[in-house]
């Protein structure tokens, strides 16, 4: 069945890229994380549980779009505190003697206690974000949407480029990308390589926090939802390349759209597995992903 | 001005080099000659504080700063250029300048020093916005000195500059380096492969084979010894 | 006697640099050749291409008169090239022993389900059970000088001794020519002397070897000729005299003199 | 030859305690937990081949536990195949389908490899729950038949009770033992291992490291088979659940709390969580909390940062003290 250009094509791709721009937000913590430090973070969806919840009770606290936009700020405090704590004592005993296995297992093991820390703290029983727009829709002529999914993809975008101005314009936003390119260099400049580890995944989980807000104000929170953004974020990662962030956005919208038609045209049951499938066509065609680079000579 | 004492270092079970002492002083020009593999990198990358000193002393201006983070190490104006032309290829020629600079904080005198930089590499100021990655290699060397200029050294270190560039460029940066030694005065510790030139510009030199020195003297001196053409080739 | 392996304009290009240019030699059967040159000039390259590593952009490698240009490592050992690595390559949380019994396996003709098969119907209870395998393996740690390290982990033996064990695993599967990379780089003057005996003891029981090293007096001492690569080329070829004081090759490595061409 | 004799006495020791357990121990739900425990051994034991000997890290690991489970489950309700045959054919399906990973398995490592497996296992997942004629869904198949009893002469050996399917579990776990330990000890052994510790120096003494790592894919998949079909008629319940990640994830803290690439670890492994969480459970009674997830996520983590070589190890190192104090 080929998808004509009517109105459910237009819809299908809209909702795909508003998801696709939330796997944006938390694909580019992971890649990040795995470009400056080679970690592969599994526990990465659970920040944005963690993330999910803050937004939950600050809403239940304050509400409103105040509320929603202070949930975000205090996600992206908490979890980025929480990334910089768990670097500390989980990550960084390993950079000097670690393995692929040792870094992937560790995160496994973070990724098992922190869903059911939440599961014991927060209990099983999912919780929504109330929609500070009252479900108003909004009508773009070709496709609709409602104004608080719209509002997430416009913040998912900020979010965007506060990274990229961050990384571009300051000057430890320079030394983490010179050290994800040469470390030896860049402890030759004089970076602090141990500071830009710290706040390499302090950025990275902050985006994934605050892209944890915007998952689960699209989908519903439950402390085991993690599993799944972590699994979204990795397809995103390979799709663009692992420690490229501007493949991991274009990863993002690919896997958001993805999803949408995939779901839509070819089987609604299976649309959870359509980033897997892409990923596997994509690694046996080319193992380092979309736009990534071939590693080594 | 940098001493370094009874140096012990290992890669594991790999003892790099075995008991390393010498010494730099304000001025100089030091050369460190010797054979692929003889520990002249490793050696640099002790005293830069990336690889640790299983025993022995680095002093510098007296402080011990064997095993001290690379960034303290650099912080006190001790700059290595490293080998291989590792510049960072994702960021533009300018960004690779400021990583240069990274620890000073007197935005004036980078900007001066910028000036000078551009004054004494052309080049690079056409290339100013070009991601470092698309340079060809003798442009990635003089990026690589250029950004070690920055730094503001009081010792730069550098490690076979000349290595893998064609003849021609090679000479432009031997010119370089007498230009940098020369006219700003900065003290310089280097590895080169050149030993005919490496010799000749040096006022002092060490061999240094198998991880331990084995000859030391004036480079004129050495330069003439008979025993060193025998000895950098090994006979 | 006649040439066991030889290379027609070999040449391999990583991106825009050639590391490998237009190289053509011959290794005659029995004879040990030098490869020397400054550093970068190709010659640890040139090792990984005649052993499959990866394969040469352009040009043909012949062992035999056979074709392996575009041959795979694993099948070019069978064939009879075994080799050794600058940074050694060994299997840490092995043995030594173990080491070199993987070694023996004789893949040329059984491949991993025949292995499979062979572990449930054929060996021993365990491979270091089977005494004709470890008496081999013992053979070989002996000729090399390890058997004191029979069963250490090889991980934890010191690394002089794992360039030998290196060598050990590498005529485990019986080559009729040897690459061997900076046998002797680490290695203390001592040390240095006892590897040189090992090398022309290999050669004297006629296996065929080309060597890299830039240590002089090993590699003047035991070639019987030399290459000289410098940027990828070939620039000299022959006795060792002779091309030791062969104008190109000095200059190659004391490099020129900038202000004498000015 | 006395070191010899001693190990078989060991050994004949050893296999008189496990046979009279169930006469000691009469209570179903212990043997109960035993069963699980045996289960879960080979399942270590084979993820262990694949990632302690060959250094390839499989985290899908939990389909081919599933597909034997299906397998045989669906042959013996579907054709009436016999169980006992039905157990090999759940190994020799889920062989096939480690076959089938191993292929893009070969070009990948690390995050990659990581994550085309666990895709492979959520794909079939949802399979499992979405091929309803086959699968009964979400909601499994349920009624699954015994083990069908063995007549030898005169005597009858039903398999009923927790305590008949003990002897069965015994006998199985010996016998992946005993292939694994094989394996491992043999050419075909020393050969992944050297490939482990250095690929390119493998293939410098002609091993293909493609062809092995397609052969111990299809091994370790055969037996996680073997134990899926085990379970399926122990529980005589199959669900989707069975490919879920999380069970991969318990698979792995064992292994890894046991000790990596060890034959000894994944057992120990997966004994001792197997009664550390039913401990747990017992405990979840009295204070009122589920804290088994958050002891194995945390158990997981120290053992990495502070015991890399798992109990194993540290049993190795204090015996090795004591010897040395002596």
């Amino acid at each position: 069945m080929v998808p004509v250009m009517d109105s459910l094509f237009l819809q299908q791709v809209l909702n795909g890229l508003i998801t696709g721009s939330v796997y944006s937000l938390i694909a580019i913590g992971l890649t990040m994380i795995f470009g400056v430090m080679k970690i592969s973070n599994f526990a990465q969806g659970d920040y944005s549980m963690v993330g999910a919840y803050t937004a939950v009770f600050v809403m239940a606290w304050v509400g409103g779009w105040l509320g929603w936009v202070g949930s975000v700020l205090a996600a992206a405090a908490v979890v980025g505190l929480l990334g910089v704590v768990t670097e500390r004592l989980v990550f960084r005993p390993l950079m000097t003697r670690w393995t692929d296995i040792d870094m992937i297992m560790v995160s496994i093991g973070l990724f098992i206690l922190l869903e059911n820390l939440a599961q014991l703290f927060f209990g099983a029983t999912p919780r929504m974000i109330d929609d500070p727009f009252g479900g108003r829709t909004i009508n773009l002529g070709v496709a609709s949407t409602s104004l608080l999914r719209l509002f997430c993809f416009v913040f998912a975008g900020v979010a965007i480029a506060c990274l990229e101005l961050f990384l571009n314009r300051s000057r430890m936003g320079v030394a983490i990308r010179a050290t994800s390119q040469n470390r030896f260099a860049a402890q030759l400049m004089g970076i602090d390589i141990n500071q830009v580890y710290r706040l390499t995944f302090g950025v990275g989980a902050l985006l994934a926090g605050v892209g944890g807000v915007l998952y689960g104000t699209l989908f519903a929170i439950y402390p085991m939802m993690g599993a799944l953004p972590t699994l979204k974020a990795f397809a995103v990662t390979i799709l663009g390349g692992m420690g490229n962030i501007r493949g991991a956005i274009w990863g993002g919208l690919i896997l958001g759209v993805a999803e949408a038609l995939g779901g839509n045209y070819i089987a609604m049951e299976y649309k959870q597995a359509i980033g897997f499938f892409i990923i596997i066509l994509v690694l046996l065609v080319k193992p380092s992903g979309l736009f990534g680079r071939k590693e080594g000579a | 001005m940098l001493n370094i004492e009874n140096l012990k270092v290992a890669y594991g079970k790999a003892v790099a080099l075995h008991d390393v002492s010498m010494r730099v002083e304000e001025g100089e020009l030091v050369t460190l000659l010797g054979s692929n593999g003889a520990g002249k990198s490793t050696l640099l990358k002790t005293i830069s504080g990336v690889n640790r000193a299983l025993a022995g002393r680095i002093l510098w201006k007296g402080q011990e700063i064997q095993n001290q983070p690379s960034h303290v190490v650099v912080n006190q104006g001790i700059i290595q250029v490293p080998e291989g032309r590792a510049v960072f290829p994702d960021l533009s020629v300018a960004e690779n300048l400021r990583m240069g600079a990274f620890t000073r904080r007197d935005e004036d005198g980078v900007a001066s020093d910028l000036e000078e930089v551009f004054e004494l590499f052309p080049r690079l100021k056409e290339r100013r916005q070009q991601l470092a990655g698309t340079l060809s290699g003798g442009e990635a060397q003089m990026l690589a000195i250029a950004r070690g200029l920055l730094a503001a050294p009081k010792l730069l270190m550098l490690d076979e500059p000349s290595l893998g560039l064609a003849p021609v460029l090679r000479e432009a940066i031997y010119r370089v380096i007498q230009q940098i030694y020369q006219e700003k005065g900065i003290t310089i510790l280097l590895v080169e492969q050149n030993a005919r030139w490496a010799l000749k510009v040096a006022t002092r030199a060490y061999i240094l084979e198998n991880g331990r020195i084995t000859m030391e003297d004036t480079g004129a001196a050495l330069a003439a010894n008979p025993d060193v053409q025998r000895a950098y080739l090994g006979h | 006697m006649g040439a066991i392996l030889t290379t027609e304009r070999l040449t391999k290009n990583f991106g825009g640099l050639t590391a490998v240019n237009d190289v053509s030699f011959s290794l005659e059967q029995g004879e040990i050749l030098g490869l020397i040159g400054p550093n970068g000039a190709g010659k640890t390259t040139l090792i990984n291409l005649i052993s499959g590593a990866f394969p040469p952009s352009k040009g043909a490698i012949l062992f035999e008169g056979r074709d392996i240009t575009r041959d795979k490592a694993h099948t070019i050992n069978t064939l009879g090239i075994a080799r050794t690595f600058q940074v050694v390559r060994i299997f840490s949380r092995l043995t030594a022993l173990e080491n070199v019994l993987a070694a023996m396996v004789d893949r040329g003709r059984k491949g991993p389900w025949s292995l499979v098969w062979d572990s449930f119907f054929r060996r021993a209870c365990a491979l270091t059970e089977d005494k004709e395998a470890c008496a081999t393996a013992d053979g070989l740690l002996e000729f090399v000088g390890i058997s004191r390290y029979r069963d250490e982990q090889a991980g934890n033996m010191p690394y002089a001794l794992t360039k030998r064990l290196e060598i050990a695993r590498a005529l485990a599967t019986q080559p009729k020519l040897l690459l061997l990379d900076e046998p002797s780089s680490g290695l203390n003057p001592a040390e240095l002397t006892g590897q040189i005996d090992l090398i022309q003891k290999i050669n004297a029981q006629g296996t065929s070897i080309l060597i890299i090293e830039h240590v002089m007096k090993v590699i003047m001492g035991i070639s019987h000729r030399l290459i000289v690569l410098h940027y990828g080329e070939k620039i000299a070829e022959g006795e060792p005299e002779k091309v030791y004081n062969d104008p190109l090759v000095v200059e190659a490595y004391l490099g020129g003199d900038s202000d004498a061409q000015h | 030859m006395s070191a010899r004799l001693r190990k078989i006495l060991l050994w004949a020791a050893a296999l008189v305690a496990l046979f009279l357990v169930p006469h000691v121990v009469e209570d179903r739900y212990f043997m109960h937990i035993v069963v699980m425990a045996g289960i879960f051994t080979i399942l270590t034991l084979s993820w262990n081949l694949l990632a302690g000997y060959t250094g390839q890290l499989n985290l899908g690991h939990a389909a081919f536990y599933g597909i034997g489970a299906y397998t045989s489950a669906i042959l013996a309700m579907q054709t009436g195949l016999s169980p006992w045959l039905g157990l090999f054919a759940g190994g020799l399906v889920a062989a096939f389908f480690g076959l089938l990973l191993g292929f893009p398995a070969l070009r990948l490592s690390g995050p990659y490899l990581a994550i085309t497996t666990i895709g492979f296992a959520e794909i079939l997942r949802l399979v499992a729950m979405n091929w309803v004629d086959l699968t009964r869904g979400s909601l499994g198949l349920s009624g699954v038949p015994l083990l069908t009893p063995i007549k030898i002469g005169d005597f009858t050996m039903q398999f009923y009770f927790e305590r008949d399917y003990y002897y069965v579990v015994v006998a199985a776990v010996l016998f992946t033992l005993f292939c694994i330990r094989r394996l491992i000890g043999s050419e075909f052994g020393v050969t992944l291992q050297a490939m482990r510790d250095d690929e390119a120096g493998a293939q410098s003494i002609g091993i293909n490291p493609s062809s092995y790592k397609l052969a111990v894919f299809t091994i370790s998949a055969f037996f996680a088979g073997f134990a899926g079909g085990l379970f399926a008629h122990f529980a005589r319940l199959v669900s989707p659940e069975l490919l879920a990640l999380h069970n991969t994830f318990d698979v792995l803290t064992m292994t890894m709390i046991g000790g990596l690439g060890t034959i000894a670890g994944p057992i120990l492994g997966a004994v001792t969580l197997t009664f550390l969480s039913e401990a747990l459970r017992y405990m979840e009674e009295v204070i009122k909390i589920d804290i088994r997830l958050i002891v194995y996520g945390l158990l997981l983590i120290l053992t990495i940062l502070f015991m890399r070589e798992g109990l194993v190890g540290v049993i190795k190192n204090s015996w090795a003290r004591m010897k040395g104090g002596r």
